[in-house]
């Protein structure tokens, strides 16, 4: 059949182009497959650089797994020894007023510390006028352990009796109040305060057991259905704008404030829309729809 | 003259009638190879002369499939696994869309196959040595007449005797042509050998680029998408006044999809509650967010220790304290968006969803580092 | 007439029988839906073969084609069969409210379907029925009686006024088929349109066409008539056949491709309809037996001359027209079943008919065109 | 009419008049090759490369300074750089026709013109490719549109109809280009052998390639001439089909139409053939080549326009008439736009060009005198361009979004690059028509009367 078209020479001649060929379109090909996906890829490094573990002291990496810690129970002292000043709560106040306070009220106590620009300023120690609650020791510490509401002036409970007392020496003697005494009551009840039993330090768990706990803890709510029989008027505004319905049951049970009335749901809803499941078709509701969907909301939603 | 060797004894006809008649008579008288040259093809020349049909039917059959495939796998790959691009919503695969050029393909490899395939391997062309071209009766032959070659092949044949057939079989004239000395250059084969050579050439060119890419990974031979005339995000540009290559967008600019923050009171916002569920997901990704955005200030464990007090000289608030674990999520959510003393907003570079998960996780640091009593038992039981 | 023959003809007319009582059994048993489209499947394919053939009559006046002048008579003879689609074509308008949605009152609320009903209505539609079948008649008898009359007297003149005549039918062909295109198939789906379903169908129409003429060519030539028909005609033969089952594909393609493509709602539905169920197999088999096989066997030199290749891929293309039909109509009833014993005393009423009028026709005049000037020239056509 | 005269009409037309022997074809057709032009050769090249180079500028112009100096506008963004395009492509196409699906036909009237058509296939496919390179901006980036390996990772994109434009052009201008110059060969071989000059000679020699006209060599060179013809039929649908493609695959209406694949080969073939003809008259008169190219030939070429002006008209009428049957708000728009507009002069012309104006081929008359049929062929050209127009044009400038409607008006780069088009291919043609033999003698050889040794009697075809 064949031999009515080639003879064997020529035949082994297109063949080998034929091989030629293909073998030209194969290396093409696996050029193609392999090396140009390869090529994308060359600046990039073969494999994720291995990082060499350091374990610290504590055995632990990751800083947010700490080990879990039960809370120290700091045995009472005698309340003099933190009211009468000494060298060693001296020293104490001083580190800690470089690291706590000094960046709004400035290394002399003059309010001018760097970060200053705050509103109302930082208190200027030596500035006898216009203290909040006043320079003397009980009132010092008493802004020191709650902190000023509605001002800069952050609550330091977090440090202990003890240091609160140094960081109290240091104030005054930034101000140059001397030690000076409050009123014998409330230099009484501080006393009383600072000799109280049961002064612990926190408990502590890992973070990611924190995040196990707290997850374990929520409960999902209801979403927030309306039944599609119901014709009433404040099942139709919730239909018109609620757009997620679990969501939307989520946020009115995170927070109860809103039950106060339809102003406080407003605000409790309305600057987040549309990420808390509402739409933004509350903006345009009139204060009788507030009222209906308050009413409809507080019947469906039920008090955690 | 005489050291050169015969190559064919050429009968020039005047028509193609005659020589078609001559054809059997020098046929059966010489036993030597025939070969007819005429200036277009002649029918049943082939048979008269017992010539195999042309196998180029089936070689364009061959490469035509191959073409397709080769179409098909190129577009399979390309389309399909290596840079799989949605168009028109078709499937990445889309054999419909790879018919047109499946077919140009075919029809490429086909023709050119019948083509080249004809001039470079069945006839052996270019090849300007043929000692024909060096005949005086070649102008003749490409012009009007008709010539039957009777050819010496590599032997020694009796020219006389020949010539002599072929003036008795009707043939106007006779001329005997010589073999010249043949240079092998400029042959089908050489042209073949440089093509192989070109595309070997081709793969080593490509490969070793590939290889020189992963050894100088900066050596990036084409340059054309990184080199591009724009400004880069914090570029600063003389064609506005404020000197600044960002723009602000247009005052009173609203977002598409949410209404404009318009709270200015800390407490005001304070009765939103977090409409994130308490999960996994949402947890793992506000501790992400919480370590890119906030833990810089904060400190990762949220008490507000880190090297920044030094480097920066200002104390970020220890989000454990009491008075802030007791503001409510709203607030928080507040100080995020409008910012607190030295604290930015981080309106524009959090979404809401990505606050309210950066505030869950501020509720489990508080969790962590003031936990319950039965959360430490719960943990030293484990 | 042999015995041979006669036992045939028997055979036909016992068939023509049986399928009569099957029709009738499906129009009360299994419903007028299936009876009609049944109806209309087999009314086109036979008026699509016969107008093919008188296509292919035409299409020789018009080129001045000289090769094909020996065969000429065979397509003329089977273009009668559109003589007798003209009763059953007349039958099968019974059939518009039983399919065709747009002649029930209540589709026409759909406003698409009521824009259309200037030209989707009863009458009208009945009007460009009657309309096609006396143009069509009209250009048999212009087409074929005078040819069989130039016969006997031999006249040249006939060949000059045919040759006027054909360009305009091609006219008439164009715009009749396509009309057939649109109100017989298209219709069947009111929303559906494409411009390019005249052109489809007219590659469907002149395969069958030529499918028809080749199997009764070499039909002929088998029990010995026509023996001076030499292969270099069959050749040509095989070659058409071979362009236009490409042409048939391409247009097939390049609807389905642009449809595809597109993914308009009103227009890929159709395609929808006539990809799922058991209409997917449908397609691929008239993608193999439509395209491919003959495709392949047809592409070697030898085989467009081979009677058996040749016969082959005619009856191949025949019956995958008949199957290009079914996929197009018949899925306009919605119903998953589509072959049993209905369909079947269809085939066999329809097939038995044809054959009968095919076989009597064949008596008609010589079996080349004698007295045609031009036929010393075509008998002696070589490649 | 008599029987005896009505016989003699029917006999077949000549392709050649005359006693023709095969020498005198080369004598013909190969002598004028190599001499000096006359001086109306002189003439017209330098007004067609004076176009030309006013068109090179032009698109220098726009190459430096972006396309920004067209009119395209959005939502025209695309306009004469495509209709351009699919005008050239479509121009080529009558010669892919003649010289392949013709060859198969074997019709008689092919060989004395297939030459010339086929050269002016891809003068055409030059001029056609220009516009898509210059259309996206920077040129020079060009081969970006070819799969090749790049480190940048990406590849085209295979679902686009654009990169099939790229593959059915390119592969179009190939197979053409190979299939020219395999048809050369033999009349190279010939000139090779007339060339006195030593190094005309040495270029026809190497353009040859050596052929000596062996049998051996002829029937593989038949064979495979014939298969070529066969792939490039199926090439010239394919080609303009995809270029419809372009077109049909959109949702634009007026654009998304199922016909719009034959309509636009048959508009391809259409316009083609005017060109065709209006180039054979004028090489045939200034050549003397009446008794090659004969008046036979151009009736028939007539005819074919004729044919093709019908089934213009036919896929007029059916797009009308499925426009409507549609049912559809914008397609009902875009075609009223079409004849009511702003370009309504665009759709009446292309309608009065394309389809009643070679409606006069009907008359004898106008298929065989010069005045004639390069009237209708200029209108042809004229209502083919036109055609373009309004499909592209009409149909952009009021898409679905009212407040996007915008006029299109081209600007004089367009207008010039255009014409430089038109240079450019003129130019070439005419620089063909001295190079290169303008009738495949060759080819003419092989049908002259008793050329065929086994063919019994005078009538071979």
């Amino acid at each position: 059949m064949i031999e009515k078209y080639v003879d064997s020479k020529e035949l082994k001649q297109l063949l080998s182009t034929l091989v030629a060929i293909v073998g030209c379109l194969i290396i093409a090909a696996l050029f193609g497959i392999i090396v140009v996906p390869g090529l994308r890829n060359a600046n990039k490094p073969a494999k994720p650089t291995a990082v060499a573990p350091v374990v610290g002291e504590s055995g632990w990496l990751d800083p947010t797994e700490f080990p879990a810690q039960k809370g120290r129970v700091i045995p009472p002292v005698d309340p003099m020894t933190l009211i009468k000043p000494s060298d060693e709560l001296a020293d104490i106040g001083e580190k800690l007023y470089e690291t706590n306070c000094r960046t709004c009220h400035g290394s002399l106590g003059r309010g001018d510390g760097p970060a200053s620009n705050v509103d109302p300023q930082p208190r200027d120690f030596t500035a006898a006028e216009g203290w909040t609650n006043g320079p003397d020791m009980p009132n010092v510490y008493k802004t020191l352990s709650e902190g000023i509401p509605g001002t800069s002036m952050a609550s330091y409970d977090y440090l202990t009796k003890r240091e609160r007392m140094a960081l109290v020496h240091y104030v005054q003697f930034l101000g140059g109040y001397g030690d000076s005494a409050g009123s014998a009551e409330a230099m009484q009840a501080l006393a009383g305060e600072l000799a109280a039993p049961g002064e612990t330090t926190n408990n502590k768990i890992p973070v990611s057991m924190a995040m196990e706990k707290l997850e374990g803890e929520f409960v999902f709510p209801l979403p927030l259905m309306i039944p599609i029989d119901d014709r009433s008027p404040g099942a139709d505004i919730l239909r018109r704008t609620v757009t997620d319905a679990s969501r939307a049951a989520q946020v009115l049970h995170a927070s109860e404030i809103w039950r106060a009335g339809p102003d406080a749901l407003a605000r409790s809803i309305l600057p987040d829309i549309p990420s808390n499941g509402f739409s933004t078709k509350l903006a345009t509701l009139k204060p009788s729809e507030w009222q209906t969907l308050y009413d409809a909301l507080l019947r469906r939603i039920r008090p955690n | 003259m005489n050291n050169r060797e015969v190559f064919s004894v050429l009968g020039i006809f005047d028509s193609a009638q005659s020589l078609m008649r001559a054809i059997p008579e020098v046929k059966s008288g010489a036993a030597a190879k025939l070969e007819a040259y005429t200036p277009y093809p002649v029918h049943g020349l082939d048979e008269a002369l017992g010539l195999r049909k042309s196998p180029i039917a089936g070689m364009v059959l061959v490469m035509a499939v191959i073409g397709s495939i080769a179409a098909l796998g190129l577009e399979f790959w390309t389309s399909g696994v290596d840079y799989p691009q949605v168009t028109a919503g078709k499937p990445y695969f889309s054999w419909e869309a790879f018919v047109p050029i499946m077919f140009e393909l075919t029809v490429l490899f086909a023709a050119f196959t019948a083509g080249l395939g004809m001039l470079l391997l069945l006839n052996r062309l270019p090849f300007f040595r043929h000692p024909m071209l060096a005949a005086r009766s070649m102008p003749l032959i490409t012009r009007d007449k008709f010539a039957l070659a009777v050819e010496a092949g590599g032997k020694t044949i009796d020219v006389e005797e020949i010539s002599a057939l072929l003036r008795d079989s009707g043939a106007a004239s006779v001329e005997v042509v010589e073999s010249p000395p043949v240079h092998g250059l400029a042959s089908p084969r050489f042209f073949f050998r440089v093509l192989i050579a070109i595309a070997i050439a081709c793969c080593v060119a490509g490969y070793a680029t590939y290889w020189a890419m992963k050894l100088f990974p900066k050596a990036i031979p084409m340059v054309h998408m990184l080199d591009q005339p724009r400004l880069g995000p914090q570029q600063g540009n003389t064609f506005f006044t404020d000197g600044s290559g960002m723009r602000m967008p247009v005052e009173g600019t609203v977002s598409r999809i949410s209404i404009p923050y318009t709270v200015d009171e800390q407490e005001d916002p304070s009765a939103m509650g977090n409409p994130l569920p308490r999960t996994a997901p949402v947890l793992g990704r506000g501790r992400q967010l919480f370590n890119d955005y906030c833990s810089v200030c904060h400190g990762i464990l949220g008490n507000g220790e880190t090297t920044l007090t030094a480097a920066y000289e200002a104390k970020p608030t220890n989000l454990l304290s009491k008075n802030i674990a007791a503001l409510t999520d709203g607030s928080m959510y507040h100080v995020i968006m409008k910012g607190k003393n030295s604290m930015p907003s981080y309106s524009a570079d959090l979404s809401q969803d990505e606050r309210w998960a950066v505030l869950h996780y501020v509720r489990v640091l508080q969790r962590a580092l003031d936990a319950k009593d039965e959360d430490v038992s719960s943990a030293q039981k484990e | 007439m042999t015995g041979r023959e006669r036992r045939a003809g028997m055979i036909l007319v016992l068939g023509c029988i049986v399928g009569l009582a099957g029709i009738a059994l499906t129009f009360f048993v299994s419903g007028m839906q299936r009876f009609w489209i049944n109806w209309i499947i087999w009314f086109l394919f036979l008026l699509t073969a016969g107008l093919g053939c008188l296509f292919i009559v035409a299409l020789e006046h018009v080129v001045g084609a000289r090769w094909s002048t020996p065969l000429r008579r065979i397509p003329e003879r089977l273009s009668g069969l559109t003589i007798l689609m003209v009763p059953v074509a007349l039958v099968a308008l019974f059939s518009l409210p039983v399919l065709y949605p747009w002649a029930r009152p209540e589709v026409l609320r759909d406003p698409m379907v009521a824009g259309k009903a200037v030209w989707l209505n009863i009458p009208f539609f009945s009007l460009r029925v009657v309309a096609c079948l006396v143009l069509w008649a009209l250009s048999y008898w212009i087409f074929v009686s005078r040819s069989i009359r130039q016969d006997r007297h031999g006249d040249p003149g006939y060949t000059v006024r045919v040759r006027r005549f054909a360009p305009l039918f091609m006219a008439i062909f164009g715009i009749t088929l396509t009309v057939v295109a649109f109100d017989w198939i298209s219709s069947l789906d009111p929303l559906w349109y494409s411009d390019i379903f005249g052109v489809y169908l007219f590659a469907g129409t002149f395969l069958a066409g030529l499918a028809v003429t080749t199997l009764a060519v070499l039909y002929l030539r088998k029990r010995g008539r026509l023996q001076e028909i030499k292969p270099d005609h069959l050749y040509n033969l095989g070659g058409f056949l071979f362009a236009f089952i490409v042409f048939w594909s391409y247009i097939g393609f390049a609807q389905y491709l642009l449809m595809w493509y597109a993914n308009i709602p009103e227009e890929v539905l159709w395609y929808k309809e006539r990809l799922s169920g058991g209409w997917g197999v449908v397609l691929l088999a008239m993608a193999l037996l439509h395209f491919l096989v003959p495709f392949f066997i047809l592409m070697a030199r030898n085989a467009k001359s081979d009677p058996r290749f040749l016969s082959g891929a005619a009856a191949l293309v025949l019956f995958s027209h008949l199957l290009d039909l079914y996929w197009m109509i018949y899925p306009a009833l919605k119903e998953k079943s589509f072959f049993g014993w209905q369909e079947l005393s269809f085939a066999v009423l329809f097939v038995s008919a044809a054959l009968l009028w095919i076989r009597r026709s064949m008596k008609r005049g010589e079996d080349m065109p004698v007295g045609d000037p031009m036929l010393r020239e075509g008998l002696g056509f070589r490649l | 009419m008599k029987p005896e005269a009505v016989l003699e009409k029917l006999k077949p037309a000549p392709v050649i008049t005359g006693h023709v022997r095969l020498g005198d074809l080369d004598d013909q057709l190969l002598t004028p090759v190599g001499e000096k032009p006359p001086l109306a050769w002189f003439i017209a090249f330098a007004m067609t490369s004076t176009a030309t180079l006013i068109g090179m500028a032009l698109i220098g112009y726009t190459i430096a300074t972006g396309i920004g100096v067209w009119g395209n506008n959005i939502p025209v963004a695309w306009a004469f750089d495509i209709i351009n395009f699919v005008f050239w492509v479509g121009i080529g196409h009558a010669g892919t026709l003649i010289s392949a699906i013709l060859l198969l036909f074997r019709a008689r009237w092919r060989n004395g013109v297939s030459r010339f058509a086929e050269a002016m296939t891809i003068f055409a496919v030059i001029c056609a490719t220009l516009f898509p390179l210059i259309h996206v901006g920077r040129p020079w980036l060009a081969f970006w549109l070819g799969p090749y390996p790049n480190q940048r990772g990406i590849w085209p994109n295979f679902r686009s109809p654009l990169l099939w434009d790229v593959f059915a052009v390119n592969t179009y201008f190939l197979v053409s280009l190979l299939f020219w110059y395999i048809g050369l060969i033999p009349d190279i071989a010939s000139m090779r052998d007339r060339a006195a000059n030593k190094i005309r000679k040495f270029v026809y020699s190497a353009l040859s390639l050596g052929w000596r006209g062996a049998s051996r060599h002829w029937r593989h060179y038949e064979k495979a001439y014939l298969i070529i013809a066969g792939l490039a039929t199926g090439l010239v649908l394919s080609v303009h089909s995809v270029v419809s493609f372009d077109f049909a695959v959109s949702l634009v209406p007026g654009w998304h139409m199922t016909i719009f694949p034959p309509y636009f080969v048959a508009g391809a073939i259409f316009a083609g053939f005017a060109m065709v003809v209006m180039a054979m008259v004028v090489v045939r008169r200034t050549m003397r080549l009446e008794h090659l190219i004969t008046d036979y030939h151009l009736e028939v070429m007539n005819k074919v326009i004729l044919a093709c002006s019908c089934l213009m008209g036919y896929a007029y009428l059916l797009e009308g008439f499925t426009a409507w049957y549609s049912m559809n708000d914008y397609i009902h728009h875009t075609f009223l736009q079409y004849i009511f507009g702003t370009y309504w002069w665009a759709g009446w012309l292309t309608i009065t060009c394309n389809i009643l104006i070679p409606q006069l081929l009907w008359f004898k008359w106008f298929r065989t005198k010069y005045f004639g049929m390069i009237f209708v062929s200029l209108s042809v050209t004229v209502g083919m361009w036109f055609e373009r127009f309004v499909i592209i044009v009409s149909s952009l400038h009021e898409d679905f979004l009212p407040s996007s409607w915008h006029i299109y008006m081209p600007t004089y780069v367009d207008y010039g690059i255009l014409l430089g088009s038109f240079g450019l291919f003129f130019t070439l043609v005419l620089l063909f028509a001295r190079v290169l033999p303008v009738i495949a003698t060759t080819e003419m050889k092989m049908v002259l009367p008793g050329s065929q040794p086994h063919r019994e009697g005078g009538s071979h075809e």
